[in-house]
């Protein structure tokens, strides 16, 4: 059962990218989205995590939502792939389910 | 597809400052009549949900939390507690409510409903579900 | 592939409400079927139509009612989260003994079965909230 | 003293409502003047007479529309916050073409001034929310 | 001037408590409300900075929140006060403005 | 009470995941038509609502940002930022809007309105202040 989750909320402002990474399995995929786009920025107390995550997990970032907030795609995390709407709906249809860490 | 499905909710906010907490157990309580194969985690703040002896008396709000102890009769007995979130809030699990069931395959002995389990027991126990609830 | 939606919040306040416009209309734009959009906790505000956002930004509840007349997209109110925050149709109106009713075009209000019932019936739940 | 008081947050989907009710009618037992009371944000929500709350739980748009005329307190919500939430008296209604409204007794419309002055007339504002 | 802040979310959920604390002038006073009154239990992750902040600050902790959420006074962390509403009142009174950190 | 308040908007979220970001400068624009001795806080993720290059065309919602540059010309010039938070985020003023005012007071130069300050600063700010607002 392989699962996509996502994290709509920053690293800095509450809890939910720290739990999904801690409670998401091997092989799994994670959407940021919303707020949540603040976490695949580098070089920021929260990168250490999400960099590490990646040897575990595929990370995904959604561009509206940083186009939205000036998110630079020249500031994310080497390995975090940005997608559109289309992109996430894909996701959503290649993983088994959906877990949203709200 | 089979004809029943695997039910997560997954409750990490903690009760009365947000109506998450009880909406979300509002929705268990019916999910429980549609008899799928349900579970419950209580990760993060939403251990708190759980604590002994609340009383909102003063406050003037519902207290929701008999409810829980409903579960059991509506064959809803598989709720896991991250160890992790616990034992992060200074809490044990003698803190909690003890909710229990009877189970009928067992001669009804009364059992625990409450399963507190490792961060990865709890993320092999999600990657089974088929349906995920967040609140 | 059948999807079900659910949306936690209220239009402005979060940007859950926008989330999951974009995402029905990139999923049926994929040729998918979106089985319901589910609205609960504050969520049922989306299902006002007393809302008058600002004509520069976007205008959430009418943004869904388009969708449910195009696509005969099937838009659920929880009534117990409706009833907390007076969200009435015809009948909640004269079942609660309310002066009016608010909502708007495309909505219906109903129970949390229908919740579950999309949980089973669909293929995908996606949750957008706070 | 004389208070304003801001609350931010819906009733029922936050505590926010229930804690500045509780700390208003524990200013006025305590002899405090309560100046205003200023709903933004989803507070504006509180201001709805369309709730039907549960009947074994607070009724809290009732119980600031019991304020308001026990005390003849100020209960006033922030019009553009209610444009974007749907929260509508006679004059929006007539204003954006609505066919109802739905204010709560007690409750009157008004401009985010109203919440600047409350902050200069007062000696002290106490903010509720999420 | 002295300011009495308010704190109504877990330590363990947002950023609010350990951000005010860290802004608190010496000899302000705290006081943890709804979800808030977790921050003064004792034993938890967050309790070190909690008693800490004791040395500079004074913490109060509304009761019937507590009451509500099942934290008995017994768990308290040493020096916080409990208060109800009217001592809320009273708190707001005696310093000459509060600060919310929502 | 003298009749020119010190008022302190506080703004501690970022800006379209909620709303509050965009309703409070809504309140410090209106605020400032009644000449108060006005400041504005960014502290946690409350940094990231002074981002360059927002751009919210995508998602088919309202940019609030370019407001910001207005504050100057409302006599709103005190915007105080924490570095702390700033840093936390890999952030740095360069990566922020530049925002300016012209000062009357000295032949209308242009100078800055962002005034980076650390943690023990802006509480020194924030004791001198009368009025507080929080979204």
């Amino acid at each position: 059962m392989s699962t996509l989750h996502t994290v709509n909320k920053s690293p800095f402002d509450r809890s939910s990218l720290e739990t999904c990474l801690r409670l998401a399995g091997k092989g799994n995929a994670v959407l940021l989205l919303e707020d949540g786009v603040y976490g695949a920025m580098r070089g920021s107390n929260a990168s250490g995590m999400v960099e590490t995550a990646l040897s575990d997990v595929s990370i995904y970032v959604l561009g509206s939502d940083m186009k939205a907030r000036g998110v630079d795609v020249d500031k994310i995390i080497d390995g975090i792939k940005v997608v559109d709407y289309k992109g996430f709906v894909d996701l959503t249809v290649e993983h088994d389910k959906v877990n949203a860490w709200l | 597809m089979s004809d029943i499905k695997k039910f997560m909710y997954v409750n990490r906010t903690a009760p009365y400052g947000t109506i998450y907490a009880w909406e979300s157990l509002e929705v268990v309580l019916i999910g429980a009549a549609f008899e799928q194969d349900v579970s419950v985690a209580f990760v993060d703040d939403g251990v708190y949900q759980l604590l002994k002896g609340q009383d909102t008396s003063e406050l003037g709000i519902k207290n929701f939390s008999p409810t829980y102890a409903a579960l059991g009769d509506y064959d809803v007995n598989k709720l896991y507690v991250e160890k992790e979130s616990l034992e992060a809030r200074g809490l044990t699990i003698d803190d909690l409510m003890a909710l229990k069931y009877e189970d009928e395959d067992d001669d009804w002995a009364e059992k625990d409903s409450i399963h507190v389990v490792p961060a990865a027991e709890l993320a092999d126990i999600l990657e089974q579900q088929e349906v995920v609830f967040s609140f | 592939m059948k999807f079900a939606i659910q949306v936690n919040e209220g239009p402005y306040n979060h940007e859950a409400s926008v989330s999951a416009l974009n995402f029905v209309r990139a999923a049926v734009d994929a040729g998918h079927e979106i089985f319901r959009v589910f609205f609960y906790h504050d969520g049922v505000n989306n299902g006002t139509r007393y809302t008058t956002p600002p004509q520069d930004d976007i205008n959430i509840v009418n943004a869904w009612s388009e969708l449910a007349e195009k696509h005969s997209m099937d838009l659920v109110v929880c009534v117990a989260a409706a009833q907390r925050r007076g969200i009435v149709d015809e009948g909640e109106q004269e079942r609660n003994g309310k002066d009016g009713n608010n909502i708007a075009a495309g909505f219906r209000i109903s129970g949390l079965g229908q919740l579950i019932e999309a949980g089973i019936q669909s293929e995908r739940l996606v949750v957008f909230g706070d």
